[in-house]
Protein backbone atom coordinates (compact mmCIF):
# COMPACT_ATOMS: atom_id res chain seq x y z
CA UNK A 1 0.00 0.00 0.00
CA UNK A 2 1.80 3.24 -0.93
CA UNK A 3 -0.60 5.73 -1.90
CA UNK A 4 -1.07 9.85 -1.91
CA UNK A 5 -4.98 10.37 -0.60
CA UNK A 6 -6.72 13.20 -0.33
CA UNK A 7 -9.19 12.10 2.33
CA UNK A 8 -8.06 11.69 6.10
CA UNK A 9 -5.74 8.86 6.72
CA UNK A 10 -6.62 5.29 8.37
CA UNK A 11 -4.04 4.13 10.52
CA UNK A 12 -6.13 1.06 11.39
CA UNK A 13 -6.29 0.41 8.20
CA UNK A 14 -2.16 1.19 7.23
CA UNK A 15 -1.00 -0.95 10.00
CA UNK A 16 -4.01 -3.73 9.05
CA UNK A 17 -2.17 -3.91 5.28
CA UNK A 18 1.17 -4.50 7.11
CA UNK A 19 0.07 -7.57 9.24
CA UNK A 20 2.13 -10.95 8.46
CA UNK A 21 2.19 -14.63 10.33
CA UNK A 22 5.92 -14.26 9.89
CA UNK A 23 6.09 -10.30 11.67
CA UNK A 24 7.17 -10.21 15.47
CA UNK A 25 7.37 -6.80 15.15
CA UNK A 26 5.39 -3.94 13.39
CA UNK A 27 6.92 0.07 13.57
CA UNK A 28 4.29 2.88 12.76
CA UNK A 29 5.54 6.75 12.35
CA UNK A 30 2.76 8.84 12.20
CA UNK A 31 3.75 12.28 10.80
CA UNK A 32 1.12 14.91 12.63
CA UNK A 33 0.01 18.56 12.30
CA UNK A 34 1.88 20.90 15.65
CA UNK A 35 -0.11 23.52 16.61
CA UNK A 36 3.79 25.73 16.20
CA UNK A 37 6.47 26.46 14.08
CA UNK A 38 9.51 28.08 15.76
CA UNK A 39 7.14 28.89 18.59
CA UNK A 40 4.97 30.93 15.79
CA UNK A 41 1.04 29.30 16.13
CA UNK A 42 0.57 27.50 12.88
CA UNK A 43 -3.71 27.70 11.69
CA UNK A 44 -3.31 25.04 8.84
CA UNK A 45 -1.30 23.29 7.15
CA UNK A 46 -2.06 22.49 3.18
CA UNK A 47 0.02 19.79 1.33
CA UNK A 48 0.77 20.24 -2.51
CA UNK A 49 2.19 16.78 -4.28
CA UNK A 50 3.75 15.97 -8.00
CA UNK A 51 1.29 12.57 -7.49
CA UNK A 52 2.54 10.30 -10.05
CA UNK A 53 6.26 10.75 -9.17
CA UNK A 54 5.37 11.09 -5.81
CA UNK A 55 3.94 8.00 -5.64
CA UNK A 56 6.98 6.54 -7.69
CA UNK A 57 9.39 8.09 -5.48
CA UNK A 58 7.37 6.45 -2.43
CA UNK A 59 7.66 2.82 -3.91
CA UNK A 60 11.20 3.16 -4.35
CA UNK A 61 12.10 4.09 -1.13
CA UNK A 62 9.39 1.17 0.30
CA UNK A 63 11.76 -0.98 -2.01
CA UNK A 64 15.35 -0.04 -0.85
CA UNK A 65 13.73 -0.26 2.85
CA UNK A 66 13.36 -3.86 1.83
CA UNK A 67 16.54 -4.32 0.03
CA UNK A 68 18.30 -3.76 3.24
CA UNK A 69 16.04 -5.02 5.66
CA UNK A 70 13.70 -8.26 6.11
CA UNK A 71 10.60 -6.65 5.54
CA UNK A 72 7.56 -8.58 5.49
CA UNK A 73 5.24 -5.79 4.19
CA UNK A 74 5.31 -2.04 4.39
CA UNK A 75 2.84 0.94 3.86
CA UNK A 76 3.20 4.38 3.08
CA UNK A 77 0.26 6.53 2.59
CA UNK A 78 0.84 10.48 2.59
CA UNK A 79 -2.13 12.72 2.68
CA UNK A 80 -2.39 16.29 0.56
CA UNK A 81 -4.46 19.09 0.68
CA UNK A 82 -5.62 21.25 4.05
CA UNK A 83 -4.92 19.64 7.29
CA UNK A 84 -5.27 20.98 10.53
CA UNK A 85 -3.84 20.51 13.60
CA UNK A 86 -3.71 17.11 14.78
CA UNK A 87 -4.12 15.73 11.31
CA UNK A 88 -1.70 12.81 10.58
CA UNK A 89 0.03 14.40 6.94
CA UNK A 90 2.02 10.45 6.54
CA UNK A 91 1.44 7.14 7.96
CA UNK A 92 4.31 4.50 7.74
CA UNK A 93 3.97 0.87 8.75
CA UNK A 94 6.69 -1.67 8.82
CA UNK A 95 6.57 -5.12 9.98
CA UNK A 96 9.37 -7.51 9.82
CA UNK A 97 10.52 -10.97 12.22
CA UNK A 98 12.42 -8.84 14.85
CA UNK A 99 11.81 -5.39 16.56
CA UNK A 100 15.29 -3.61 15.88
CA UNK A 101 14.72 -3.18 11.70
CA UNK A 102 11.32 -2.83 12.44
CA UNK A 103 12.28 0.63 14.07
CA UNK A 104 15.95 1.18 11.44
CA UNK A 105 13.48 0.92 8.33
CA UNK A 106 10.63 2.73 9.08
CA UNK A 107 12.97 6.26 10.11
CA UNK A 108 15.07 5.48 7.20
CA UNK A 109 11.46 5.37 4.79
CA UNK A 110 10.60 8.83 6.28
CA UNK A 111 13.77 10.00 6.80
CA UNK A 112 14.16 9.41 3.06
CA UNK A 113 10.47 10.74 2.11
CA UNK A 114 11.33 14.49 3.44
CA UNK A 115 14.34 14.58 1.35
CA UNK A 116 12.90 12.99 -2.16
CA UNK A 117 9.23 12.72 -2.41
CA UNK A 118 7.84 15.84 -4.32
CA UNK A 119 5.55 17.47 -1.47
CA UNK A 120 5.05 20.85 -0.71
CA UNK A 121 4.21 21.95 2.54
CA UNK A 122 2.52 25.34 3.20
CA UNK A 123 2.41 26.72 6.57
CA UNK A 124 -0.44 29.21 7.57
CA UNK A 125 -0.24 31.71 10.15
CA UNK A 126 -2.82 34.19 11.65
CA UNK A 127 -0.90 36.42 9.43
CA UNK A 128 0.15 35.41 6.02
CA UNK A 129 1.75 31.62 4.95
CA UNK A 130 5.46 30.18 4.09
CA UNK A 131 6.47 27.23 2.09
CA UNK A 132 8.47 25.27 4.07
CA UNK A 133 12.33 24.66 3.84
CA UNK A 134 11.91 26.97 0.35
CA UNK A 135 14.11 29.20 1.59
CA UNK A 136 17.41 29.32 3.26
CA UNK B 1 10.70 23.09 -29.49
CA UNK B 2 7.96 23.56 -27.38
CA UNK B 3 8.19 22.26 -23.88
CA UNK B 4 5.35 21.76 -21.10
CA UNK B 5 6.42 22.41 -17.77
CA UNK B 6 4.23 21.52 -14.82
CA UNK B 7 4.58 23.57 -11.32
CA UNK B 8 4.45 23.19 -8.04
CA UNK B 9 4.70 24.81 -4.33
CA UNK B 10 6.38 28.14 -4.47
CA UNK B 11 6.92 28.22 -8.13
CA UNK B 12 3.23 27.98 -9.01
CA UNK B 13 3.24 31.10 -7.24
CA UNK B 14 6.06 33.14 -8.51
CA UNK B 15 5.29 32.03 -11.85
CA UNK B 16 1.48 32.19 -11.67
CA UNK B 17 0.28 29.23 -12.89
CA UNK B 18 0.45 25.15 -12.50
CA UNK B 19 1.59 24.58 -16.05
CA UNK B 20 4.15 26.71 -18.52
CA UNK B 21 4.68 26.42 -22.28
CA UNK B 22 8.40 27.16 -23.53
CA UNK B 23 10.26 27.40 -26.78
CA UNK B 24 13.78 26.46 -26.35
CA UNK B 25 16.18 25.31 -28.92
CA UNK B 26 16.28 21.61 -30.90
CA UNK B 27 18.76 19.82 -28.46
CA UNK B 28 18.17 21.87 -24.89
CA UNK B 29 19.13 20.22 -22.05
CA UNK B 30 18.30 20.36 -18.18
CA UNK B 31 20.64 23.26 -17.85
CA UNK B 32 19.59 25.47 -20.76
CA UNK B 33 15.95 25.26 -19.42
CA UNK B 34 16.71 25.96 -15.58
CA UNK B 35 18.78 29.16 -17.06
CA UNK B 36 16.27 30.66 -18.76
CA UNK B 37 13.69 29.91 -16.23
CA UNK B 38 15.96 31.65 -13.97
CA UNK B 39 16.47 34.84 -16.21
CA UNK B 40 12.71 35.16 -16.82
CA UNK B 41 11.73 34.63 -13.23
CA UNK B 42 14.31 36.11 -11.29
CA UNK B 43 12.40 34.73 -7.81
CA UNK B 44 13.03 31.48 -8.65
CA UNK B 45 17.17 32.51 -7.88
CA UNK B 46 16.39 32.69 -4.05
CA UNK B 47 15.07 29.22 -3.82
CA UNK B 48 16.98 26.36 -1.93
CA UNK B 49 17.07 24.51 -4.52
CA UNK B 50 15.97 24.14 -7.77
CA UNK B 51 15.46 20.56 -9.66
CA UNK B 52 14.05 19.27 -13.36
CA UNK B 53 12.08 16.23 -13.46
CA UNK B 54 11.35 14.18 -16.07
CA UNK B 55 8.79 11.39 -16.70
CA UNK B 56 8.53 11.10 -12.80
CA UNK B 57 12.24 11.22 -12.28
CA UNK B 58 15.02 14.09 -11.11
CA UNK B 59 17.46 14.96 -13.98
CA UNK B 60 20.90 15.09 -14.65
CA UNK B 61 21.93 18.78 -15.88
CA UNK B 62 23.26 17.89 -18.96
CA UNK B 63 19.84 15.82 -19.90
CA UNK B 64 18.66 16.38 -23.45
CA UNK B 65 14.61 17.35 -23.26
CA UNK B 66 12.27 16.47 -25.92
CA UNK B 67 8.63 17.81 -26.94
CA UNK B 68 7.53 14.37 -25.75
CA UNK B 69 8.95 14.75 -21.97
CA UNK B 70 6.70 15.33 -18.98
CA UNK B 71 8.69 18.03 -17.31
CA UNK B 72 8.24 19.30 -14.19
CA UNK B 73 10.02 21.99 -12.11
CA UNK B 74 10.84 21.05 -8.38
CA UNK B 75 11.42 23.33 -6.03
CA UNK B 76 12.59 22.33 -2.03
CA UNK B 77 10.46 19.47 -1.10
CA UNK B 78 9.37 19.22 2.63
CA UNK B 79 6.70 15.84 2.86
CA UNK B 80 6.19 14.32 5.90
CA UNK C 1 -2.25 5.39 29.77
CA UNK C 2 -0.36 2.17 31.39
CA UNK C 3 -2.02 -0.62 31.51
CA UNK C 4 -1.98 -4.85 31.41
CA UNK C 5 -5.32 -5.91 29.58
CA UNK C 6 -6.36 -9.34 28.86
CA UNK C 7 -9.07 -8.53 26.13
CA UNK C 8 -7.52 -7.61 22.60
CA UNK C 9 -5.57 -4.00 22.54
CA UNK C 10 -7.31 -1.63 20.60
CA UNK C 11 -4.25 0.08 18.78
CA UNK C 12 -6.00 2.97 17.73
CA UNK C 13 -7.52 3.95 21.21
CA UNK C 14 -3.39 3.67 22.47
CA UNK C 15 -2.66 6.42 19.55
CA UNK C 16 -5.07 8.58 20.30
CA UNK C 17 -4.16 8.39 23.63
CA UNK C 18 -1.18 10.36 22.61
CA UNK C 19 -2.49 12.75 20.77
CA UNK C 20 -2.00 16.01 21.32
CA UNK C 21 -1.50 19.58 19.44
CA UNK C 22 2.20 19.99 20.58
CA UNK C 23 3.43 16.63 18.60
CA UNK C 24 4.71 16.50 15.17
CA UNK C 25 5.25 13.00 14.95
CA UNK C 26 3.94 9.52 16.83
CA UNK C 27 5.92 6.78 17.05
CA UNK C 28 4.24 3.73 17.48
CA UNK C 29 5.58 -0.08 18.47
CA UNK C 30 3.38 -3.37 18.18
CA UNK C 31 4.68 -6.15 18.85
CA UNK C 32 3.26 -9.28 17.52
CA UNK C 33 2.64 -12.58 17.67
CA UNK C 34 4.88 -14.48 14.99
CA UNK C 35 3.95 -17.78 13.41
CA UNK C 36 7.63 -19.57 14.24
CA UNK C 37 9.96 -19.13 16.46
CA UNK C 38 13.86 -20.30 15.20
CA UNK C 39 12.25 -22.04 12.69
CA UNK C 40 9.96 -23.90 14.68
CA UNK C 41 6.18 -23.75 14.07
CA UNK C 42 4.41 -21.84 17.17
CA UNK C 43 0.79 -22.89 17.80
CA UNK C 44 0.07 -20.42 20.72
CA UNK C 45 1.55 -17.83 22.81
CA UNK C 46 0.39 -17.82 26.64
CA UNK C 47 1.25 -14.56 28.88
CA UNK C 48 1.41 -14.09 32.46
CA UNK C 49 2.18 -10.92 34.14
CA UNK C 50 2.21 -10.16 38.17
CA UNK C 51 0.00 -7.09 37.30
CA UNK C 52 0.75 -4.70 40.22
CA UNK C 53 4.32 -5.02 39.58
CA UNK C 54 4.47 -4.86 36.10
CA UNK C 55 2.28 -2.04 35.82
CA UNK C 56 4.46 -0.14 38.34
CA UNK C 57 7.75 -0.82 35.96
CA UNK C 58 6.08 -0.04 32.73
CA UNK C 59 5.19 3.29 34.31
CA UNK C 60 8.50 4.04 35.38
CA UNK C 61 9.93 3.62 32.12
CA UNK C 62 7.44 5.78 30.98
CA UNK C 63 8.48 8.14 33.11
CA UNK C 64 12.62 7.20 32.57
CA UNK C 65 12.02 8.50 28.70
CA UNK C 66 9.28 11.67 29.46
CA UNK C 67 12.91 12.19 31.77
CA UNK C 68 15.40 11.75 28.82
CA UNK C 69 12.97 13.26 25.51
CA UNK C 70 10.44 15.63 25.23
CA UNK C 71 8.03 13.78 25.34
CA UNK C 72 4.62 14.93 24.83
CA UNK C 73 2.44 11.96 25.66
CA UNK C 74 3.20 8.27 25.87
CA UNK C 75 1.16 5.10 26.32
CA UNK C 76 2.24 1.34 27.35
CA UNK C 77 -0.71 -1.48 27.26
CA UNK C 78 0.64 -5.04 27.36
CA UNK C 79 -1.59 -7.72 26.94
CA UNK C 80 -1.83 -11.16 28.66
CA UNK C 81 -3.32 -14.82 28.67
CA UNK C 82 -3.63 -16.90 25.49
CA UNK C 83 -2.84 -14.88 22.63
CA UNK C 84 -2.73 -16.15 18.44
CA UNK C 85 -0.49 -15.71 15.50
CA UNK C 86 -0.78 -11.90 14.55
CA UNK C 87 -2.32 -10.78 17.77
CA UNK C 88 -0.65 -7.58 19.43
CA UNK C 89 1.49 -8.34 22.72
CA UNK C 90 1.71 -4.95 23.17
CA UNK C 91 1.87 -1.31 22.26
CA UNK C 92 3.80 1.19 22.75
CA UNK C 93 2.70 4.65 21.30
CA UNK C 94 5.02 8.28 21.62
CA UNK C 95 4.27 11.03 20.39
CA UNK C 96 7.04 14.15 20.38
CA UNK C 97 7.23 17.45 18.50
CA UNK C 98 9.49 16.13 16.02
CA UNK C 99 10.33 12.44 15.01
CA UNK C 100 13.93 11.72 15.95
CA UNK C 101 12.97 11.70 19.57
CA UNK C 102 9.63 9.60 19.06
CA UNK C 103 11.72 6.68 17.03
CA UNK C 104 14.27 6.51 20.31
CA UNK C 105 12.20 6.64 22.82
CA UNK C 106 9.75 4.33 21.61
CA UNK C 107 12.96 1.88 21.18
CA UNK C 108 13.99 2.60 24.59
CA UNK C 109 10.60 1.59 26.33
CA UNK C 110 10.30 -1.91 24.57
CA UNK C 111 13.98 -2.49 25.26
CA UNK C 112 13.45 -1.88 28.54
CA UNK C 113 10.43 -2.97 29.13
CA UNK C 114 12.13 -6.44 27.94
CA UNK C 115 14.55 -6.47 30.33
CA UNK C 116 12.57 -5.30 33.69
CA UNK C 117 8.63 -5.64 33.48
CA UNK C 118 7.86 -9.06 35.12
CA UNK C 119 6.10 -11.04 32.19
CA UNK C 120 6.52 -14.32 30.94
CA UNK C 121 5.75 -15.66 27.74
CA UNK C 122 5.13 -19.51 27.27
CA UNK C 123 5.71 -20.78 23.23
CA UNK C 124 2.76 -23.33 22.69
CA UNK C 125 4.26 -25.88 19.72
CA UNK C 126 2.77 -28.92 18.43
CA UNK C 127 5.01 -30.92 20.45
CA UNK C 128 5.56 -29.04 23.80
CA UNK C 129 6.02 -25.88 25.42
CA UNK C 130 8.57 -23.34 26.82
CA UNK C 131 8.92 -20.59 28.81
CA UNK C 132 10.60 -18.48 26.71
CA UNK C 133 14.30 -17.09 27.84
CA UNK C 134 14.25 -19.02 31.04
CA UNK C 135 16.75 -21.27 30.87
CA UNK C 136 20.36 -20.35 29.02
CA UNK D 1 8.47 -15.72 60.78
CA UNK D 2 6.26 -16.85 57.79
CA UNK D 3 6.34 -15.21 54.47
CA UNK D 4 4.08 -15.64 51.69
CA UNK D 5 5.59 -16.00 48.07
CA UNK D 6 3.84 -15.33 44.86
CA UNK D 7 5.13 -17.45 41.69
CA UNK D 8 4.96 -16.75 38.05
CA UNK D 9 5.96 -18.81 35.20
CA UNK D 10 8.29 -21.30 35.01
CA UNK D 11 9.19 -20.80 38.63
CA UNK D 12 4.80 -21.60 39.54
CA UNK D 13 5.43 -25.21 37.17
CA UNK D 14 8.54 -26.23 39.19
CA UNK D 15 7.44 -25.82 42.56
CA UNK D 16 3.85 -26.75 41.56
CA UNK D 17 1.95 -23.73 42.85
CA UNK D 18 1.35 -20.15 42.46
CA UNK D 19 1.69 -19.12 46.14
CA UNK D 20 4.31 -20.61 48.75
CA UNK D 21 4.41 -20.07 52.94
CA UNK D 22 7.70 -20.55 54.26
CA UNK D 23 9.37 -20.12 57.37
CA UNK D 24 12.45 -18.30 57.59
CA UNK D 25 14.46 -17.19 60.45
CA UNK D 26 13.90 -13.65 62.20
CA UNK D 27 16.16 -10.80 60.05
CA UNK D 28 16.40 -13.33 57.01
CA UNK D 29 17.40 -11.72 53.67
CA UNK D 30 16.68 -11.94 50.36
CA UNK D 31 20.18 -14.09 49.98
CA UNK D 32 18.66 -16.78 52.41
CA UNK D 33 15.26 -17.31 50.98
CA UNK D 34 17.32 -17.94 47.41
CA UNK D 35 19.64 -20.36 48.67
CA UNK D 36 16.86 -22.18 50.55
CA UNK D 37 14.13 -22.42 47.54
CA UNK D 38 17.23 -23.34 45.39
CA UNK D 39 18.06 -26.42 47.98
CA UNK D 40 14.65 -27.51 47.90
CA UNK D 41 13.87 -27.11 44.59
CA UNK D 42 17.17 -27.63 42.53
CA UNK D 43 15.40 -26.92 39.01
CA UNK D 44 15.46 -23.11 40.04
CA UNK D 45 19.39 -23.75 40.13
CA UNK D 46 18.72 -24.20 36.06
CA UNK D 47 17.61 -21.08 35.38
CA UNK D 48 18.84 -17.71 33.61
CA UNK D 49 18.07 -15.96 36.53
CA UNK D 50 16.35 -15.78 39.68
CA UNK D 51 15.33 -12.76 41.39
CA UNK D 52 13.06 -11.88 44.55
CA UNK D 53 10.76 -8.64 44.20
CA UNK D 54 9.46 -7.25 47.39
CA UNK D 55 6.70 -4.89 47.37
CA UNK D 56 6.86 -4.11 43.48
CA UNK D 57 10.06 -3.46 43.75
CA UNK D 58 13.43 -5.79 42.51
CA UNK D 59 15.39 -6.35 45.99
CA UNK D 60 18.83 -6.32 46.23
CA UNK D 61 20.44 -9.66 47.61
CA UNK D 62 20.57 -8.76 51.59
CA UNK D 63 17.73 -6.39 51.94
CA UNK D 64 16.05 -8.30 55.27
CA UNK D 65 12.61 -9.38 54.92
CA UNK D 66 9.23 -8.95 56.95
CA UNK D 67 6.52 -10.79 57.03
CA UNK D 68 4.07 -7.78 55.80
CA UNK D 69 5.88 -8.16 52.82
CA UNK D 70 4.46 -8.71 49.40
CA UNK D 71 7.16 -11.38 48.10
CA UNK D 72 7.85 -12.36 44.53
CA UNK D 73 9.76 -15.02 42.89
CA UNK D 74 11.08 -13.83 39.35
CA UNK D 75 12.52 -16.05 36.85
CA UNK D 76 13.91 -14.48 33.91
CA UNK D 77 11.26 -11.81 31.74
CA UNK D 78 10.27 -12.09 28.46
CA UNK D 79 7.51 -9.54 27.75
CA UNK D 80 6.72 -7.33 24.26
Amino acid sequence: MVTITEAPINTQEVIAAVQADGAGAINVFIGTVRNQTQAKPVVQLDFEAYDSMAVKKMQEIADQAKAKWPIQKVAVVHRKGPLQIGDAAVVIAVSTPHRKASFEACEFIIDTLKQVVPIWKKEIFEDGAVWVAAHP
Amino acid sequence: MQVKIALFGITKEIIGSSKLKYELGENADVNNLLERLKADYPALQNLNSLLIAINDEYAQAEQVLSEQDEIALIPPVCGG
